[in-house]
């Protein structure tokens, strides 16, 4: 039966692929699964766009952030048969710009005022703008309140070492085993949590020179600390093998106190539906240190870009001109907030998210920015494994920094 | 119908030459069987007759067209593999038909072919069976009636008997035979039985080591070995031999210290060492004055009687209708005729003719 | 037929060696190869990671290619008895080996999944752990997690190869052996050993040809992680390719990988010339 | 006393590898008709509280930009994919495979040349074969994926026929020679349809060894014009993806097909694999 039903859809399928008629645009456009946006929201506003221009299709493909970056290199060598409108992550423009494989969108962007600063960062690179930004994004630290009530904490933790402390509180409590979930697996999202860290204790990737800095102040310390909360049993030791959305299931299960994620945590968080702890729980910007930065913050924002080679790029641009609208972008506001300043203004988009816009206020204007190098995904790599090397206790941070220095230095 | 002439064929592998030259002519509706112990490249030349194996060197014709350079398919032979070779997919009549159908036949006159051939053989009720579902003997008569059809120019069979149990091969044996008579075809057959190529050939080729040692009819290879590998191979049981020296009038031989008086040639040389050939059937037991014999064990078949023993230290057979009159350990005294013993150069082999 | 195995084997191999001695972006505006003599080799043998890989790459090949050996013989050797439900359970062996292995990596890692995963549960379930572990997240134990999986998925190749190689042993040799006064294990090493030994080997040096090719496995279950030490020599080629876009280097990580493939495979092929020869 | 004994223990043994080999594929049956709450409960409960079947529905229902798109057009690209490159393989391999198994002699370490491709990684070839690809616009097509595919199964193929024209006896050939076939009469007449079963297994293996492949798919297809099942599952099961009953069906129904094949083909599949390693 299920056989005869798959074959009947096969052929369904045949048909459907026909369906597209000779005279329409199709564009082909990439992007990423899950975090911000979700693919229905994405849908919808296809959907909508699609709708709003005849003529237009929009053909939608979404892969996990973890094969992006390739996906989209592998697809620069397919000619036409490539997409024309991708996703591309704020540390990407470097590389993209550099090897041509995107637009110059300079020309095209609307005025830069009314967008955040942060958000221009996210497409910028000599100068010029590589990817409308689209999605603006930064990480929180989300509390679990009822787990802090119990504890006898009346507010979230305002510095790193507070949050320290209030965790070994709560694991000694015995209210949960451990206390901090963060997404420190072999992937970006470990640089993200690791770059925020740097960013609290006041340290940076590279120096004035542009040699690598990671063996010295905040960037070393800021490796120490994870290493640190490993061995104290603060950080949930499953971390390791985390990403955002085990982070999510954990924090949501009502296993964590504490989780560092993106904004889109807030809204699913809160969904009875996926959530055990919805309704209980807070949002405030990630804690700092006193010697380095009060808050911390980092600039997760992605953007989207017209691949060079695509040849529709007046409706692609259209495309991404609906969907990095105010308009749009205020309709969604609940599962990423809009680049528009004056969005944050409008009660339609901040009713129900009054606590996320108030944290979002301090974390935007301070986000912190990963290195723009050419050779950043090589870079990343490194740094991904060495910080893994230090957490996982097979060698020491100091000496995990020290083999990164040297790996990285002389990278464009 | 057409002879096949073989001229100076040689045939190598590598560098290694398995047919030193062989010459022969087989006549327009002759029954021809190659006869050898394996190994001998009585396969090997068949099978060049065929098509089937390259001719590394000489000329091989059927009839008057030399066939070096054409094609199996193209020569209009038939061959009857040891294995049958039937198409296991086809019924009886799809492969009895095949060659007509390839030769572009229309599918009735196919079938008129097919069924006469069917109906000789016996066939008839099998058409619709497929190999697996025959006998042994069946899969034989069906390999036969394919080659039957065609009517070709020449029959080649390659041991075709070898797979079948004692008693069906005497009676497939007979029924080559007569089939031979009633459509006298060229016919070439392999064997390494000598009773099978003795019953069915007009001529028989004996080939030994990638030559011929001898060519002739069943009778005269009986009679007149040109050699000691023709005179043990043909024969059963196979032929005594004696080494001896001849005396000085050449009128005898002497075996040890015993003298058999013999017809030799006028070429023999007095004190020449020569062997000396009898066969079983031509032992006689006499009461005395004959050539000491020891008996060592007596065989009782029914027919005959097969006394085996020793002449000093040489072991001989004799063959004896009806019962033996000596038992085993006894000593008896034997003679044989003059004029049906051979005599060989020992060291050429060669008959002394 | 040689035209198309020249096309998408012969063609590329040789487009990968030349490659290989030039440096050349994957892809992007006006891509021009340069000659760099053996300099993407120097670096790619100067790679202490890569030398890191290629050494684990080894100890995934040797440990998962022996331990479908020994569960596979034993497993052959369990399933040549009389029971009730044999050929249910003979039929069952090629489900592993039917599973895509891709299908089959992304079983395992839902089943190790370490906040949800069977596996945690089973072994919190029976007191053999107090809490869950992240087992695909530990340097060590998730190379052998991964290897597991691997064995799960091939062992039954191992198994089936033997299970027919059994059959074919005459059961005459065991009856005379055991006329000739020999036991259980006189019997293995000397009827059953012998008879399964030439298409075993075989088996395994084409499971280890493959093991050591290993990507989609990895790539579904870890990805390289934790820090590197699932890393295999193949992810490189893949990294230095479509990640860093160095088609160049790639070329001579990949023919590295091709050189000690090739010893395996002139292994392979001589046993397959010597059972050629009987 | 032993012998009862020796029954327990081939019995529990018989139960421990039928067990070990079931059940990850029933948990995984388990997972995709469970709901969320089900799998994350502790101390887990093995059976769900029901059955939901709805990730099923989701998956084979055609429905634009939904799961079910990606996984029905991955299922169509992978089919067509497996299919071609089966079909592909079997129209070059067989005359080859004929010549194999018919002129051994000379042909034999050619034979192993090309059997040796197979065990190439195909890390060693996707670079040519890709930059090739873009070079004439023929990246993303489920056929481009056939043609490379063609390094997997034509090996594979060839080596299969060879050893099975090697048990039909020489004598056929010679017959249908003598009987005034030609070589294309012999082939069309004689040895194709005495090869049929052979053909036919050839065929389905060739269909499960492109069923598998991953690496080529992954980097030789951007989208669901091309994307085979393995990226498909892949993607569904990477890092950020967590509906994990929705996960564990796909991986389910994509392995339906070849493990249908291969029970189906259980018997030739078993010689095939035996006679591979006994005479390769």
């Amino acid at each position: 039966m299920k056989r005869i039903l798959g074959a009947l859809s096969i052929a369904a399928v045949m048909a459907a692929s026909t369906v597209v008629q000779a005279q329409d645009i199709v564009l082909q456009a990439l992007f990423m699964k899950q975090t911000a946006y979700s693919d229905k929201d994405v849908r919808d506003m296809t959907n909508d766009f699609e709708a709003a221009h005849p003529g237009i299709k929009v053909n939608l493909e979404f892969v996990p952030y973890e094969a992006l970056h390739n996906k989209i290199v592998a697809s620069i060598s397919a000619g036409s048969g490539g997409y024309d409108v991708a996703l591309v992550d704020t540390i990407w423009p470097a590389e993209f710009a550099t090897n041509q494989f995107v637009d110059d969108l300079t020309s095209l962007v609307p005025p830069r005022d009314p967008i955040f600063g942060g958000a221009w960062k996210t497409g910028e690179y000599d100068g010029k703008i590589w990817a409308m930004p689209w999605i603006l994004d930064t990480k929180y630290l989300f509390y679990n309140k009822d787990i802090l009530a119990k504890a006898g904490f009346d507010h979230p933790p305002a510095t790193l070492d507070e949050l320290t402390q209030q965790a070994k509180v709560i694991k000694d409590k015995g209210l949960a085993d451990y206390p901090i979930v963060w997404s420190w697996g072999q992937a970006e999202a470990l640089v993200c949590d690791y770059a925020l860290l740097v960013q609290a204790f006041g340290g940076q990737f590279y120096d004035e020179s542009g040699e690598p800095a990671f063996t010295k102040g905040g960037a070393l310390k800021a490796l120490q600390f994870m290493v640190g909360s490993i061995k104290d049993g603060i950080s949930n030791p499953r971390s390791t093998e985390f990403l955002e959305e085990e982070v999510r299931n954990t924090f949501s299960s009502g296993r964590a106190a504490f989780a560092l994620n993106w904004t889109y945590m807030w809204p699913l968080a809160n969904d009875p539906k996926q959530s055990e702890v919805a309704g209980k729980i807070g949002i405030v910007p990630a804690p700092g240190t006193p010697e380095g930065s009060p808050q911390a913050a980092i600039n997760g924002s992605m953007g989207l870009s017209i691949m060079r080679n695509s040849d529709k790029k007046d409706a692609a641009w259209q495309y991404i001109k609906y969907l990095t609208s105010q308009e749009t972008q205020d309709k969604y506001a609940s599962m990423s907030l809009p680049i528009w300043k004056s969005s944050y203004a409008d009660p339609k988009v901040v009713k129900g998210q009054e606590e996320l816009i108030k944290a979002a206020e301090t974390s935007v204007a301070i986000m912190y920015n990963r290195p723009t190098k050419v050779q950043y995904q090589e870079i990343s790599t490194l740094l991904q494994q060495q910080i893994q090397s230090a957490l996982l206790g097979l060698q020491s941070p100091e000496q995990a920094m020290k083999d990164l220095a040297s790996q990285t230095s002389g990278m464009k | 119908m057409s002879g096949v002439t073989i001229n100076n064929v040689k045939k190598a592998y590598g560098g290694f030459e398995i047919l030193h030259g062989i010459d022969a002519e087989i006549q327009d509706g002759e029954f021809v069987v190659l006869v050898g112990p394996s190994g001998c490249g009585k396969s090997t030349l068949l099978r060049m007759i065929a098509g089937l194996e390259g001719v590394t060197s000489g000329t091989i014709a059927i009839g008057d067209r030399v066939v070096n350079e054409v094609h199996a398919k193209d020569r209009d032979i038939a061959m009857v593999f040891q294995n049958y070779a039937l198409y296991p997919h086809m019924t009886v009549e799809q492969n009895m038909g095949f060659s007509l159908k390839l030769a572009g036949r229309k599918a009735p006159a196919i079938r008129t072919s097919v069924e006469q051939v069917a109906g000789f053989l016996g066939l008839s009720p099998l058409l619709r069976r497929y190999p697996r579902q025959l006998s042994g003997g069946q899969r034989q008569r069906v390999a036969m009636g394919r080659a039957l059809v065609r009517n070709p120019k020449v029959f080649l069979f390659d041991e075709p008997l070898s797979n079948l149990d004692a008693k069906l091969r005497v009676q497939m044996r007979s029924e080559i035979k007569s089939l031979h008579r009633q459509f006298p075809t060229t016919a070439v057959y392999v064997t390494h039985d000598q009773v099978e190529a003795m019953t069915l050939a007009d001529r028989i080729i004996v080939m030994c080591g990638g030559r011929i040692e001898q060519v002739g009819t069943p009778g005269e290879l009986y009679e007149q070995p040109a050699n000691l590998f023709v005179a043990g191979f043909i024969g059963s049981p196979a032929m005594n031999f004696l080494p001896g020296e001849l005396a000085d009038d050449v009128t005898s031989v002497l075996l040890g210290e015993q003298r058999v008086s013999v017809k030799a040639p006028g070429h023999a040389k007095p004190r020449q060492r020569v062997t000396v050939g009898f066969r079983p059937e031509h032992v006689r037991f006499c009461d005395s004055g004959g050539i000491h014999f020891k008996v060592a064990d007596v065989e009782f078949t029914g027919a005959n009687s097969y006394v085996t023993g020793h002449i000093g230290r040489e072991q001989i057979c004799a063959s004896i209708g009806g019962r033996a009159h000596v038992k085993a350990g006894q000593s008896a005294s034997i003679a044989i005729d003059p004029a049906s013993i051979h005599l060989f150069d020992t060291t050429t082999g060669k008959a002394l003719a | 037929m040689f035209i198309i195995v020249l096309g998408v084997t012969g063609y590329p191999l040789l487009q990968t060696i030349w490659l290989s001695f030039h440096s050349r972006p994957l892809a992007g505006h006006d891509v021009q190869a340069d000659w760099v003599g053996l300099a993407n080799f120097k670096t790619v043998l100067e790679n202490a990671a890569f030398r890191a890989a290629v050494a684990r790459t080894l100890y995934f090949t040797i440990v998962s290619v022996l331990a479908e050996a020994m569960i596979g013989v034993m497993v052959a050797l369990l399933l040549d008895q009389e029971f009730r439900g044999r050929a249910f359970v003979r039929a069952l062996l090629v489900l592993p080996l039917a599973m895509p292995t891709v299908v089959s990596a992304m079983m395992w890692r839902l089943i190790y999944n370490p906040e949800y995963g069977a596996f945690n549960a089973l072994l919190l379930q029976i007191g053999l752990i107090d809490d869950y572990r992240s087992w695909l997240g530990a340097p060590g134990l998730a190379m052998n997690m991964v290897i597991i999986a691997e064995v799960w998925k091939n062992f039954s190749i191992v198994a089936i190869i033997v299970l027919a190689a059994l059959q074919t042993i005459p059961r005459e040799l065991y009856e005379a052996a055991t006329i000739d006064g020999a036991g259980p294990w006189a019997r293995f090493r000397n009827v059953t050993w012998p008879g399964i030994l030439a298409p075993l080997s075989v088996a395994l040096v084409l499971r280890t040809i493959e093991a050591f090719k290993v990507f989609d496995i990895f790539y579904v279950m870890t990805r390289g992680g934790p820090a590197n030490t699932t890393k295999t020599a193949t992810f490189f080629v893949y990294d230095e390719s479509f990640a860093f876009l160095r088609a160049g280097s790639a070329s001579s990580y990949a023919l590295v990988v091709v050189a000690i493939s090739m010893v395996l495979i002139a292994i392979y092929v001589r046993l397959l010339r010597r059972q050629d020869q009987p | 006393m032993r012998r009862i004994f020796w029954r327990i223990a081939l019995y529990t043994s018989v139960l421990l590898v039928t067990t070990i080999i079931l059940a990850p594929v029933c948990w995984m049956f388990i997972m995709s008709v469970s709901s969320m709450t089900d799998l994350t409960a502790r101390p887990m409960q093995w059976l769900p509280a029901t059955m939901d079947f709805s990730r099923y529905r989701m998956l084979l229902t055609f429905e634009p930009n939904s799961p079910g798109e990606i996984f029905l057009l991955a299922l169509r690209n992978t089919f067509l994919a497996a299919a071609g490159a089966s079909i592909l393989s079997l129209i070059v391999g067989f005359p080859a495979a004929y010549s194999f198994s018919r002129l051994p002699g000379r042909r034999a370490p050619l034979l192993y040349l090309v059997l040796s491709t197979y065990m190439l990684p195909s890390a060693a070839l996707i670079l040519p074969i890709y930059i090739a690809l873009s070079a004439f616009g023929l990246l993303n097509t489920p056929f481009s994926l056939a043609v490379v595919y063609c390094s997997i199964v034509l090996p594979f193929v060839v080596w299969l026929l060879t050893g099975n024209l090697n048990t039909l006896p020489r004598e056929i050939d010679q017959a249908a020679a003598m009987d005034g076939a030609n070589l294309w009469q012999t082939i069309r007449h004689v040895v194709l349809p005495l090869s049929g079963a052979a053909i036919g297994t050839a065929a389905l293996f060739g269909l499960l060894l492109a069923w598998d492949e991953f690496f080529f798919s992954l980097i030789l297809t951007n989208d669901l014009r091309a994307k085979t099942l393995s990226v498909a599952i892949a993607d569904f099961a990477a890092g950020r993806a967590t509906d994990y009953p929705l996960i564990a069906t796909a991986g389910l129904l994509s392995a339906l097909p070849p493990v249908f094949i291969a029970f189906f083909l259980q018997r030739s599949l078993v010689k095939g694999l035996a006679a591979g390693s006994v005479k390769g």
